[in-house]
This record gives C-alpha cells, sequence and structure tokens, in this order.
C-alpha cells in the first residue's frame, strides 16, 4: 500500500497526492454512509412501526441496499424528450458535488483534515448554499410542473432556512474566536461541548439542518403525497440515484458540522477519533431519522413561518446574548 | 502574470465589457439585473487588486468590495421584487412590454 | 502553478460570463452567472483575499443567483420565446460594450501602475471585521440602513401588486 | 413716559387695530369700533403729550434699517414744532372723525373694516408726521394713499365709489412718480434720506441751483398730487363717493394735508430755489382761483366743500410759497378744523335729506336740522374769512405774505377770496334759505346725538381756533408776531372789500328766495366752462385716450414684431430641441446607460490627453 503511494506521490508531488487519496477515501466514505443510511432508515421506520424492515439478503438485511444499486445501475436511463438536456444531465452531478466539498473540510481527528482552511466554516455554508443549485436545475429543466413546484418550495425553503442555521453556527464562532473547524473542535478540549453552553444553538441547528437537507417534515419539495416525487419526478435510474447519494451525503456532512460545532468533534476517550466522530455522526443522523418518521410533514405556510417567525429571531436573540455573556465573561 | 495588476484589470475591464453588452443587447428584466451583477463583480475584482497591488491599507479594497457585495445584494432584492410585480400586472419581464411612459 | 489556476479560472469566468449573456434562456444565463461566479470567486482566492471569495460564493451564488433563480421560476415561462436578436439591436450593445472597455483599457494601459504586489498576503476576517467596525463604522451602518431599506421597499413592491387583481 | 413711547402709541395703537381687524376681529364689529375708539383716543392724548413735553430744539431718535455702502435707510422719530402741531391736528380731527363715525356707520354691516382702515390711515398719517427719514415718509407716503384707496372705494359696491378710488390712487400715484424721483436725487448726493442731513444740506447750499430746482420740482410734483393741485386735482371731487366721515378726515387732516406738510417741512428746499417758489405760488394761486370758481356753479354740497378744499390747500401753499410757514400751516390747522366741521355738519344734512344736491337739502331738511344748520354756519362764517374767525385769522396772514411776492398774486389771491366768500355764503343761502321749504320734521335718532355731539364741539373749537395763531408761531418757533395781524392795515381793507362783494353778491342771488341760479347762470359759456371743472378732466381722458392709446399701438408694434417673433423662435426651438430630447428619452435604459457611459469614456478620454 505504501509503495503505492511512494509511486503516485513520484509522479504527482506531494499535497496533490494527499489530495487525490483523501478523495478516494471520501468517495469510499460517501458510497458506504449511502448504502448504510439507506438500510438504516428503514431499520428504524420498521422498529418505530413495530415491523421488521430489510430482512432477507444479508445480516439483518445489509445486502439489499447493495442490490438495490446494482438494480438501478442496470435500467435504462431513459430521458424525457422535451427536458432542457444539458442542465438535465448536469443537475445530479451539481448536487454531489458540494457536499463533497463539505466532507474535504470536516476535521476527522486532531490531524486528518482534508483541507485545513483558515476560514472552513464559512467555505462550508458557501458550499451548503450550492448543493440547492442542483435541486433547481433538475426541477427547471424535467419540463414538468410536479418538479418545477418542488424546485420551487426548494428554494423558498432554502433561503429561508440558511438564515438559522447560520445564525446559529456564529454563535459557536463566537465563542470559540475562529472559523477554523479544527480550532472550533480544539475550543472543546476537555469535554467543554458547546452543546452544554448552546442547547439552544444546537436545537436550532438541527432544525434548520433538517429543512436544509429537505428532510422530513420539512420535506415538502419532494412530498410524494402532492407532488409525485417532487424535484426528481423525471430522473431515472443513475440519475434518481445520484440525487439520492447526494442527499443522504449532504446528510451526512451537516451532521458532521454539528458534531464538530457542538459535540466536541472527533475527541473522545478510548477510540480512535474518526470512530468517535462517526458515533456522534450517526447519532445525529438517527435523530433526523427518528424525526421523520415520528412528526408528520409540515405545511408551507407553518414552514415560512417557522422559519421567519420563530427561528430566526430566537437565533438572533441567542446571538446576542450569547455575545454580551461573553463580553461580560471577557471583562 | 499572477502577479501582474494589469492582468486583473483586464479581466475586470473585460467582464465589465460582457456585463454591459449583456445589459445593453437584453430586454428581459432578469437577464439585465445579472448584467448588472456581472459589472458590479467587475468592480469587486478590480478592487480587491488595488488593494493587492497598491493600496496603502491592504484592508480598505476588501472591505470596499464588501460594500459593494451588499449593494449588489440590495440591488438585487429590490431588483427582483419589481420583477415580480412587473410579472404579475403586466404577465412579461420584458422592458419592451413597459413602454406606456415612452413619448 | 498559480499562472495555471487562474489561467483555468479565467476561462471559467468568461465562458460562464459569456453564457450568461449570449444565452437566449434566462435560466441558462443564471447557470452561466453562476459559473463566473465560481470562477471569480477563484480569482479573488489566488488574488489572496480569502473572504471576500467566501462572500461572493456565500451571497452571489447562494443569495442573489438563487433569488433570481426563484424570480425566473415564479414568473418566466419554460417556453418563452426571446426576443429576436436582430442586427440593429445586437450592433449598438455591441458598439458600446466594447467600446467604453476599450477606451478604459487603453487608458490603463497608458497608466503606470504598480507592477508587483505591496502585500503578499492580504488580511483575513479578524482585520477585516476590525477595520468594519472602526476606521469604516459609518459606510457599515449606512450599508445596513440601505439593507433594511431594499428589505422593506422589496416587501412593498411585490405585496402592493398582489393585493390587484390582473391589471 | 418719553417721547419715544409716546410716538410709539401714536402709531402703534391704530396700527394694532388694523391687523386685529385684519386678523379676524372683523367677526365682531362692536369690539373693533370699541378698539379703535380707545386707540383714537391714546392717539390724540400721545399726540398732545408730545406737543406739550417737546424740548427746546425738538427730538431726533433713530434705527439704522437697512445699510449699505451707499445709502442707508433709518426708521424712526423727529419731533419739532411743526411735526408734533400736526400730529396734534391729526390726533385730534381723527378723534372726533371716529366718534362721529360710530353714529354715522351704526348700521354699516361692514363697520369694522371701515374702522381698521380708519385706523390705518390714521397711523400711515402719524407715519409721514412723525418720520425722521423722508424713505420712511415715503413708505407712509404710500401707505396714506393705500388707505385713501381702501375709504373712498369702502362701498366697494357701488361703481362710482370704486371708480373714484382707482382714480385717487391712479392719480397720486402720477405725483408719487415725481416724489420718488426727486427722493432718488437728493439719495444720490447724500446717502441718506434723514431729514436732519437735507435740511443742513440745503443750509449748507452745496447744491448747485439747477439741482436744487430739479429736486423742488420732482417734489412739488408729489405735492400737486397728494394735495390736489393743478393739474393732479380731479380726484379730490370724485373722491366723495367714500363716507362723510372719510371725506372730513381725507380733506382736513389727513391725505391732502400730507402734501402741504411735506412742503412746510421741506420749505427751506424749495426757497432756496427763486424758481422754484415762484412757480409753487402761481401754481398755488391758479389753483385756487379754479377751484374757487368750480365752487362756485357746483350744485352737490360735497363737491362745492371740495372744490373748496382744493382753493384753500393752494391758499396754504400760497403762505408757504411765499415764505411764511406760520401763515400756512396756521391756514392748514384752522382749515381743518372748519373743513371738518363743514363736512360732519354737510354729512348731517346728506343723512336727513338722502341726497347731496344742494337743492334738494335746501327743501327737504334746511333749518330743520339745527346742529347741522349752526356748524353750516360757523364753518361757513370760517371760510369765507369773515373777520374774527377762524378762516379770516390764518389767510388774512396769507395774503399779508403773498402781497409782497407781487400784485399779481396778490390780485389773483384776493379774488379768490371774494370768490370763497360767495360760494360760502351760497351754501349757506341755499341750505337753510329755501322758501319753499316742505316742513319735515327732524326724528334724530340716537346714533345721531354722536355726530351732533360731534359738530358742537368741532363748531366751539373753528370759534376759537383763529385766536391760536400766536401761540401755534410760538411752537413752530417763529415769534408772536408772525401771527400778529395788523387790522389797521390796507390788506385788512382789501380782504373786507372782497369778502363784502362776494357774500352781497351771494345775498342778492339766494339770500332773497326766488330763482335759484345765481349770477354765474347768467353766462352759460362761463357757467358750463366752470362746471366741468375747466375741462380738465376732459383733459384727462383726452390725454389718456390718445396718449394712451397710442403708447399702446407703440406697444402692439414692440410687441407683434419684436417680441412675438422672439417667443415664437423660442417656442419653435425648443419644440425642435424637444423632439430631439423626447427621442432621447425613450425609456430604455439601455440608451441611458450608453449616453452617460459615452460622456464618462469622453471625459475620461479628456482627462487622458491632460
Amino acid at each position: 500500500m505504501s509503495g503505492l503511494i511512494d509511486s503516485v506521490q513520484g509522479v504527482l508531488g506531494g499535497w496533490l497526492t494527499e489530495l487525490v487519496i483523501g478523495f478516494v477515501l471520501l468517495a469510499v466514505l460517501i458510497t458506504l454512509n449511502a448504502m448504510f443510511m439507506v438500510w438504516f432508515e428503514r431499520k428504524v421506520a420498521g422498529w418505530v412501526q413495530g415491523r421488521h424492515g430489510p430482512l432477507h439478503h444479508g445480516p439483518f438485511g445489509l445486502a439489499q441496499t447493495a442490490l438495490d444499486v446494482v438494480k438501478l445501475l442496470g435500467k435504462e436511463f431513459i430521458i424525457p424528450s422535451k427536458v432542457d438536456r444539458p442542465v438535465f444531465l448536469l443537475a445530479p452531478i451539481i448536487a454531489f458535488l458540494p457536499a463533497l466539498a463539505i466532507l474535504s473540510l470536516i476535521p476527522y481527528s486532531a490531524d486528518m483534515t482534508l483541507t485545513d482552511a483558515q476560514s472552513g466554516l464559512l467555505i462550508v455554508f458557501a458550499f451548503g448554499g450550492l448543493s440547492l443549485g442542483g435541486i433547481f436545475m433538475g426541477g427547471w429543466s424535467s419540463n414538468n410542473k410536479y418538479a418545477l413546484l418542488g424546485a420551487i418550495r426548494a428554494v423558498s425553503q432554502n433561503i429561508a432556512y440558511e438564515l438559522p442555521l447560520l445564525l446559529s453556527a456564529m454563535a459557536i464562532v463566537l465563542m470559540s474566536g475562529t472559523l477554523n473547524l479544527t480550532e472550533i473542535v480544539d475550543a472543546q478540549a476537555g469535554y467543554r461541548w458547546n452543546v452544554f453552553f448552546q442547547p439552544l444553538a444546537m436545537l436550532i441547528f438541527l432544525i434548520s439542518a433538517a429543512a436544509e437537507t429537505n428532510r422530513a417534515p420539512f420535506d415538502i419539495p419532494e412530498a410524494e403525497s402532492e407532488l409525485v416525487a417532487g424535484f426528481h419526478t423525471e430522473y431515472p435510474a443513475m440519475g434518481f440515484a445520484v440525487f439520492f447519494l447526494a442527499e443522504y451525503t449532504y446528510m451526512f456532512a451537516v451532521c458532521a458540522i454539528g458534531a464538530v460545532l457542538f459535540l466536541g468533534g472527533a475527541a473522545g476517550p478510548l477510540l480512535p477519533g474518526p470512530v468517535w466522530l462517526l458515533l456522534k455522526v450517526y447519532f445525529l443522523l438517527f435523530l433526523m431519522v427518528m424525526a421523520r418518521w415520528t412528526y408528520p410533514r409540515l405545511r408551507f405556510d407553518q414552514l415560512m413561518n417557522l422559519a421567519w417567525k420563530y427561528l430566526i429571531p430566537l437565533a438572533l436573540g441567542n446571538l446576542m446574548l450569547t455575545a454580551f455573556v461573553l463580553k461580560l465573561v471577557q471583562t | 502574470m499572477a502577479d501582474d495588476l494589469n492582468t486583473y484589470l483586464i479581466i475586470s475591464c473585460a467582464l465589465f465589457a460582457i456585463g454591459l453588452f449583456g445589459v445593453l443587447l437584453r430586454r428581459n428584466l432578469v437577464a439585465m439585473l445579472i448584467g448588472v451583477e456581472l459589472m458590479l463583480n467587475a468592480v469587486i475584482i478590480n478592487l480587491v487588486a488595488f488593494a493587492k497591488f497598491s493600496a496603502p491599507e491592504p484592508v480598505t479594497g476588501q472591505v470596499f468590495a464588501l460594500f459593494v457585495i451588499g449593494i449588489a445584494a440590495a440591488e438585487a432584492a429590490v431588483g427582483l421584487s419589481i420583477v415580480l410585480a412587473v410579472h404579475k400586472s403586466r404577465g412579461s419581464i420584458s422592458v419592451d412590454d413597459l413602454q406606456e411612459l415612452a413619448g | 502553478m498559480l499562472d495555471l489556476a487562474l489561467g483555468i479560472l479565467i476561462v471559467l469566468t468568461f465562458a460562464g460570463a459569456t453564457m450568461a449573456v449570449v444565452l437566449k434562456k434566462v435560466f441558462h444565463n443564471l447557470l452561466g452567472f453562476g459559473l463566473s461566479l465560481v470562477g471569480l470567486a477563484g480569482i479573488s482566492l489566488v488574488l489572496g483575499s480569502e473572504f471576500v471569495a467566501l462572500m461572493q460564493l456565500l451571497i452571489f451564488l447562494g443569495g442573489i443567483t438563487v433569488a433570481m433563480v426563484f424570480a425566473v421560476m415564479m414568473s418566466t415561462p419554460r417556453e418563452q420565446s426571446e426576443e429576436p436578436r436582430t442586427a440593429d439591436r445586437v450592433a449598438p450593445a455591441l458598439l458600446v460594450g466594447a467600446g467604453f472597455p476599450a477606451v478604459m483599457i487603453a487608458l490603463l494601459l497608458g497608466g503606470s501602475f504598480p507592477t508587483s504586489p505591496v502585500t503578499e498576503e492580504l488580511f483575513g476576517v479578524r482585520e477585516i471585521g476590525l477595520a468594519l467596525l472602526t476606521t469604516f463604522e459609518l459606510p457599515f451602518e449606512a450599508i445596513s440602513l440601505l439593507l433594511l431599506a431594499a428589505i422593506i421597499g422589496a416587501v412593498a413592491v411585490a405585496r402592493r401588486t398582489r393585493e390587484r387583481p390582473d391589471g | 413716559m418719553t417721547l419715544n413711547a409716546w410716538a410709539d402709541i401714536a402709531i402703534g395703537a391704530p396700527l394694532a387695530v388694523f391687523f386685529a381687524m385684519l386678523l379676524g376681529m372683523r367677526a365682531w364689529p362692536r369690539a373693533v369700533v370699541g378698539l379703535s375708539l380707545l386707540s383714537a383716543l391714546a392717539v390724540a392724548l400721545a399726540t398732545w403729550m408730545m406737543a406739550l413735553n417737546l424740548p427746546e430744539g425738538g427730538f431726533t431718535s433713530s434705527v439704522p434699517w437697512a445699510v449699505t455702502d451707499d445709502f442707508s435707510v433709518s426708521f424712526g422719530y423727529r419731533l419739532t414744532g411743526l411735526s408734533t402741531a400736526m400730529a396734534c391736528v391729526v390726533g385730534t380731527i381723527h378723534l372726533l372723525v371716529q366718534v362721529y363715525s360710530v353714529g354715522y356707520m351704526a348700521d354699516d354691516p361692514h363697520k369694522a373694516r371701515f374702522f381698521g382702515t380708519l385706523s390705518l390711515f390714521a397711523t400711515a398719517m402719524l407715519g409721514i408726521v412723525l418720520s425722521a427719514d423722508l424713505a420712511q415718509t415715503f413708505i407712509a407716503w404710500e401707505l396714506v394713499g393705500l388707505a385713501s384707496y381702501l375709504l373712498i372705494g369702502f362701498w366697494n359696491a357701488k361703481p362710482a365709489a370704486a371708480q373714484a378710488a382707482k382714480k385717487a390712487f391712479i392719480m397720486t400715484r402720477f405725483g408719487d412718480l415725481g416724489l420718488f424721483a426727486g427722493l432718488a436725487l437728493m439719495v444720490s448726493r447724500l446717502g441718506d434720506l434723514k431729514i436732519d442731513t437735507v435740511l443742513l444740506a440745503v443750509e449748507a447750499n452745496t447744491w448747485e441751483p439747477g439741482f436744487v430746482t430739479a429736486i423742488g420740482l420732482c417734489l412739488l410734483c408729489g405735492i400737486a398730487g397728494k394735495s390736489a393741485q393743478f393739474p393732479l386735482h380731479t380726484w379730490l371731487p370724485d373722491a366723495m363717493e367714500g363716507p362723510t366721515p372719510v371725506s372730513s378726515l381725507l380733506h382736513s387732516a389727513t391725505m391732502v394735508a400730507a402734501g402741504v406738510y411735506l412742503f412746510a417741512l421741506l420749505q427751506p428746499l424749495f426757497l432756496a430755489s427763486e424758481f422754484t417758489a415762484t412757480f409753487a405760488l402761481g401754481l398755488a394761486v391758479f389753483t385756487a382761483l379754479l377751484a374757487a370758481t368750480v365752487a362756485c356753479v357746483e350744485t352737490d354740497m360735497k363737491r362745492v366743500l371740495a372744490w373748496s378744499s382744493i382753493s384753500q390747500l393752494s391758499f396754504m401753499l400760497m403762505g408757504l410759497a411765499a415764505g411764511s410757514q406760520v401763515a400756512g400751516f396756521f391756514h392748514l390747522v384752522t382749515h381743518a378744523g372748519f373743513k371738518c366741521l363743514l363736512f360732519l355738519s354737510a354729512g348731517l344734512f346728506i343723512h336727513a335729506a338722502h341726497t347731496g344736491d344742494l337743492l334738494a337739502i335746501g327743501r327737504k331738511v334746511g333749518r330743520s336740522a339745527p346742529v347741522a344748520a349752526l356748524g353750516l354756519v360757523v364753518g361757513c362764517v370760517a371760510l369765507s374769512g369773515f373777520p374774527g374767525f377762524a378762516g379770516f385769522m390764518s389767510k388774512e396772514l396769507v395774503l399779508h405774505a403773498v402781497h409782497e411776492q407781487g400784485m399779481v398774486f396778490y390780485s389773483g389771491a384776493l379774488l379768490t377770496s371774494a370768490l370763497t366768500a360767495y360760494y360760502a355764503f351760497r351754501l349757506v343761502f341755499l341750505a337753510l334759505f329755501d322758501p319753499e321749504r316742505e316742513s319735515v320734521e327732524a326724528h334724530p335718532s340716537a346714533a345721531l346725538k354722536w355726530q351732533q355731539g360731534v359738530v358742537v364741539i368741532l363748531a366751539v373749537l373753528t370759534l376759537g381756533i383763529g385766536w391760536t395763531g400766536g401761540d401755534l408761531a410760538r411752537h413752530l418757533g417763529a415769534s408772536a408776531d408772525e401771527a400778529h395781524i395788523h387790522w389797521m392795515s390796507s390788506g385788512v381793507a382789501f380782504a373786507m372789500v372782497a369778502l363784502v362783494l362776494g357774500a352781497g353778491l351771494a345775498f342778492v342771488d339766494f339770500g332773497r328766495g326766488g330763482e335759484r341760479a345765481g349770477s354765474f347762470a347768467k353766462f352759460p359759456a362761463m357757467h358750463r366752462f366752470f362746471a366741468s371743472g375747466w375741462g380738465v378732466d376732459a383733459f384727462w381722458r383726452t390725454f389718456s385716450d390718445v396718449g394712451i392709446a397710442g403708447l399702446t399701438r407703440l406697444a402692439l408694434l414692440i410687441d407683434r414684431g419684436a417680441i412675438d417673433r422672439t417667443v415664437d423662435g423660442t417656442g419653435a426651438a425648443t419644440k425642435v430641441l424637444g423632439g430631439v430630447a423626447a427621442r432621447m428619452q425613450n425609456g430604455r435604459v439601455q440608451l441611458y446607460l450608453s449616453i452617460a457611459l459615452g460622456l464618462l469614456a469622453t471625459g475620461l478620454l479628456a482627462l487622458g490627453a491632460m
């Protein structure tokens, strides 16, 4: 293995090699995560609803998702005749890429970060906004009214929930005095996790995160009972699979950021850093899945009201309170 | 190339040219707005470039770039709300349909 | 290395900008605009201004472009035909659009600007924040006031027509 | 209280009434009347206090108002014997007229406006009298014009009144042009218009004779307008359209007296030029004669009095122009008394007869209005120059002064005296001795009592006023001798002859009943000539018709030929330019942007080329 790395390094030079290896690893992580999440979600749903979920293929039905992927790969990729072809084809990729970028910024352990950017958190949010591009491109180019409606909903929902997401994260930035994710984790060393100081911020963050990723109970852009399947109604086979992949990747990314911001990142006793991080991420993902199967879907106006009338003022108030208390503590 | 101010200035000018061309050519309100935003971005590049190459205070150029971004955001907010209002009352967002006041 | 990156970014930017202007469908224009914004953010990064680059992404791409997409989705039917592109429309636009920057470029090439950077590294978020709250306090407040006015104005403009039936 | 404070009260109190009226007190007319009476009382008191407390050598106080490098204007008071005496006349007559008006205007719906404007009249007149600066005088002078306009046209629904008001205003404006020119000439040399400065300059004899003459003639023009001298006198008889108290005030103490007062004030200036003085004297004699002859044939009571006023004003000017300030000003004072009395009596007659026609008054009222008759008799006796009465005492002084200026003027003045006696007694005989009188019982109303009271007071005043000449002369700073009548002189004898001739002829014509036409009617051509006011009115009409029509035609020519062409050309050019501009304003932002950038590029290129 190390010989291979060395030879690659000889060809490409130091940091590029790291980059390539990192992205390969990320790709593996993304794929495994998506497959695991589909299974996990179905299992949790079964548990919540008092049934078993996937059972037949592999232990606990673990191989079910892999087989589904094989099935999707084998399906014909039908492109409807009146779609806006280039945009239609580009949309899933655009949806997927920002999530990948975000993952590359996460500090998986104290010294395991692909890119340790000084304004890491800002980059995360900048790319987080980009993920929307895939959705509206898909919804627009499909030439389908349900898809378009789903896209419009997604856009307005994302605009609305981006604000509380940013504002709640800003409270953490204030506390740690940096935008660098590694430093934010370092600031929580000694189990002084931000969740203990900023429970409200974490709550707002999680709710907004769920909305940003179009998860139930905020999944109105793809509300199947109203819009067939929302923005990806027209997508066949792998197109559909990539959208799914993107959604689960984005969920993972958001939960990873949540873990970094509020749960001390990769810090934890005994086990190595990445394991702790994964544990924390999957704990947050579990919460999101539980929320999906517990709460009914919000109506559109309720969704907007929640953001503009409750979350944003709350987040603002929290931010101001944090600033005030910090000033008091400092002086 | 990356160490020459003229590179950035010419990039900026060319981008401004494209934006200007867009504003002049298009009759669609949103497209015109895009042209304006391109021109604003040209200005931002200009400001940042000068901040790096000749400003006594490196912060100043960036701060002004931020101001430009803020103004662009305000302009887009108002502009787009006008687009929506126009669309609601006329059913079209082409400036060619907005000529009631033209002599 | 940096020159290569800059070259790629320039290509990206101008490809996007050209798309943003020339393509006939507004949605495609927007995508082109987004592309050129990515390139522009890269150029800012090459210049060493990480913060401005991120703001360009966050606000121009994540805010303004998305809002434009929203407006387009709300207002433009997908099949809408763009205006005819006749010579008498293209020619003057080309004339002015090329003429004015030509004058500018001619002037700036004739001028004497510094050719090497004053500072290798532009200051980061912390310094910008300090400058905003000290030296540029007043314009900062003015900008925030402007944004507030713009928001109120936008709401007012969008709302008034809502009450009116088709006029 | 200081003189300054008294002067403030004298000018401020009536002004306050006027503004109170303007600012809405019109809704409570009785309050305005009460306030107005109070202020008139205050004014009368203030004027007398000023006169009695006047220090030796006068009193001056002024504050600069507008100061530039070239000239300055100041506001202030200049109290001298002359001005305080004049102020007393104004204040007293004003008070009496106000009291009289309470009865006279009792039933008028607009009496608030009347009293307010009357107060403005008093303010303006006192402004002239007390002013320390000729610029201030000019302002007050114009205010007097305004107030007279408002009062003459008080019954503005009556076309004749409106016409008369306009006529008075416009005619006096002609004169004011001259006055303004005179002031401008003075300010060009002096740099300010303080009366003291002017008088000092005249005394120092620094100006060349031609300049002094020019100033004098210009000022004389203004005086002729205000004091109704030929040829600007025609507005005065017409001004009888106003309410009688207004006529009374106008003729005795304010307005017309303003001109005479100004002459008296600047007498040294006029006398400094031989020509001006002689011209003024000649003009006065001529006007006196003219007005007296017209008064002899006029049949409307108030118009007779109006023409008589013109004639008497001329007497005052004669005295002043002949060099005797005491004579001229004393005549002003006595005339103020008896003319006011005459007008107020006439008011009573007219009130009873509902007409101003002399014959009708004689037939309808006559002696059944005893108070009015008393007033008329006293007034006419005084007017005619009966020895011992007011008119005689002052006129004798005037005649004496004129006598020294040459026989031509003196004989004209004597002739006028005779005519004065004629028309004065004609008035009495026609009004009181009509054999065909209808016997009508008079029913004096309560309101009438006020008026009658005033008339009685004035009659008493008139009887006494002739003997105050010595005191007045002393107050003016002259010796009492100047007001002394030399009873045993040939001048008195001539005057007596004139009186006897005039009064006798009047008795022969009207005193014995019978035909009421008079001697003048025996010469129809002359009668018509006199009745038409020597054709001056007709002259003005022709002048305005021909002269103004010619001017109009010239203006029309200029308008059509030059101005219209220019305007049309401007319009056409604007239209063409507008067409170009309109094409640019096509509502396309693109075009605007292109233009803006084009300009910017041009500017940048220009900058770069530099």
